[in-house]
């Protein structure tokens, strides 16, 4: 039973983000098949280059980067949502992959998940 | 940073927005803006300047710390401000919306 | 230079929810490194949360309920969370605690309960007032 | 009629600011009067603050704590707070009080404090579950 | 209540939609609906059923006590479920996504 | 210097309402000119007839006709968020007017506050 989870919320503005992305680990963690989709202003979290620690907060970069070694399936990004904030296969971070119809891609899982 | 302040600073309003280009409220942050305000992006707003869809002000500024939390920090070091510039503007504007 | 303005900020994001009391914090240090004076802060609705005495965020983050009262206590700045937001949410001092014989109270000192009567005067007494609020 | 099937709640919007609580007991009400069984009820996120101790609304106004408590305790339904969300928001039990040597804790009972597992545990062993988000 | 079940329930999924229709997700939410789908508004979604701008399909549902505290209720009785009827939705869907 | 609270969410599913009410109340209970806007989904809390006891909540319609009574100057509400909603004269609380110009009423008060 695959579950995805969905970020749609901006990066840093809001902990939804981050919430998200440790459900997805912690099924990953107990073998449970999880995927990420990010959408809307939530594509902003692939963006390469953040420095969260000028306001405070840790970099999820990294841990993003590490999902697919702690077995969450894919990380997938809506690509009409990419193109609309400028963020393409240069300026995203490594694992990501866009998709073009996101419809799809959420009847594809069993569960469709927000953190909030 | 460039275009800190308007000609017209004495009846000028400063609007401080903190939302991002998807929510209700930036809109309306845009439809109430005038053509002398000064429109200062922060937090989540500051994807504005990277949103193709946003038709935000030409003279509009957004905090430097929020851009490079956001890895936009090299694209758009025209528009950056300090917090010590936000202290700034709002010495020059007694009129200041927090949308 | 300006003359010193007297400001009141109003927190409403909550620590952990919003990025407001991160942004009002770095604001509020360049306010008084510019000489201004802070009246007072005022914390309203979600916002009361930064006063809890109870937040214990992982040891490599930053604590932004400790940094705000480290900052109010140094430069003597009162701050006040809004008894009705408050009291909802379950933010209460010892006289609040004794007055409905609760189990605990979790005010981080120097933050107080009051009501809004604390953010009409700040309103009255400051040159400019400026809202923190959450994103979402 | 079908058979009765096994509900896992999660909840993560905040009472006094989201109408969450209000209509996941609603639901859960329903559930149990159709002869459903609740699994666990899960807090994650701002949803933490509904296992607040000390929340205190005017004594006109529903108390969403303490209803969600009692419906919890009547059925015998476990119900956890996300230990990370909890312990950032500053919602905290006597174990995590004595180890980060707190001021005092504030969780509600019969709510818990646990990991994210519990989540993943509801969400192996139910055959639904279903979400209650804020609305902002 | 009328058309409660798809005659397709099997494959269908239940949505449960709780956001204003000014929110992302609300549009989102309209965006991700099948034509066998089912969408139960709740909470500030039913207002949609009010909004002359918001596009919902034809079955949509909604909470009854969401339209009665909104002062909806005489207006949409048609469209009206109570939580009981929500229950059964959910027996009836295996697949379901909260907005 | 007079005061406008915009309430721009909708009522019941957050609080952002109520609180900006409470504020208004408390300026006009110190003598200062305050006054209540509602726009987009918010105006929806001026429509007569809501019965929030059924999930649970206190209506606002009371404290809302009572506001002039307490001094608060005004409550406006944005005519195209009422056309949208469908809320017109007969099926709004009284007491609230509509105004056509919401940029003009923004701009004729010197503070313009959101409740959250």
């Amino acid at each position: 039973m695959s579950t995805l989870i969905v970020v749609d919320q901006a990066p840093y503005g809001s902990w939804a983000g981050r919430e998200a992305l440790d459900m997805t680990l912690s099924l990953a963690a107990f073998d449970q098949p999880a995927a990420l989709l990010f959408t809307g202003a939530g594509v902003n979290w692939l963006r390469k280059h953040q420095a969260p620690e000028e306001i405070g907060q840790k970099s999820v970069e990294k841990n993003l980067a590490a999902a697919p070694i702690f077995g969450v399936e894919e990380i997938l990004a809506d690509a009409t949502a990419c193109q609309r904030y400028g963020l393409t296969e240069d300026n995203m971070i490594a694992g990501a992959s866009m998709v073009a119809d996101t419809s799809a891609t959420l009847n594809s899982h069993q569960q469709v998940v927000f953190a909030g | 940073m460039e275009n800190m302040t308007s000609p017209n600073q004495q009846s000028a309003t400063l609007h401080i927005l903190n939302k991002a280009p998807e929510h209700s409220r930036f809109e309306a942050c845009m439809n109430a803006l005038c053509p002398e305000d000064i429109l200062v992006l922060s937090e989540n707003a500051v994807l504005a300047l990277a949103d193709q869809n946003a038709a935000i002000p030409e003279n509009s500024l957004a905090l430097a710390p929020d851009l490079a939390a956001r890895g936009l920090g090299a694209d758009f070091e025209k528009q950056a401000i300090s917090y010590q510039d936000l202290v700034r503007l709002t010495e020059e504007h007694p009129r200041i919306i927090s949308w | 230079m300006p003359t010193s303005l007297t400001y009141t900020l109003v927190i409403t994001g909550a620590p952990w929810t919003s990025q407001a009391p991160q942004t009002a914090l770095a604001f509020a240090r360049e306010l008084v490194s510019a000489g201004h004076r802070i009246d007072r802060v005022f914390l309203y609705g979600d916002g009361i949360h930064l006063a809890s005495a109870l937040s214990t965020p992982p040891s490599d983050e930053r604590h932004w309920p400790r940094e705000w009262t480290e900052f109010l206590a140094e430069h003597g700045i009162p701050a006040v969370a809004c008894i009705a937001s408050a009291l909802r949410r379950g933010l209460v001092d010892e006289a609040e605690q004794a007055r409905y014989e609760l189990t605990g109270s979790n005010l981080r000192p120097p933050f107080e309960i009051a009501g809004l009567g604390e953010w009409v005067e700040g309103n009255m007494k400051s040159d400019r007032v400026i809202y923190f609020h959450g994103s979402v």
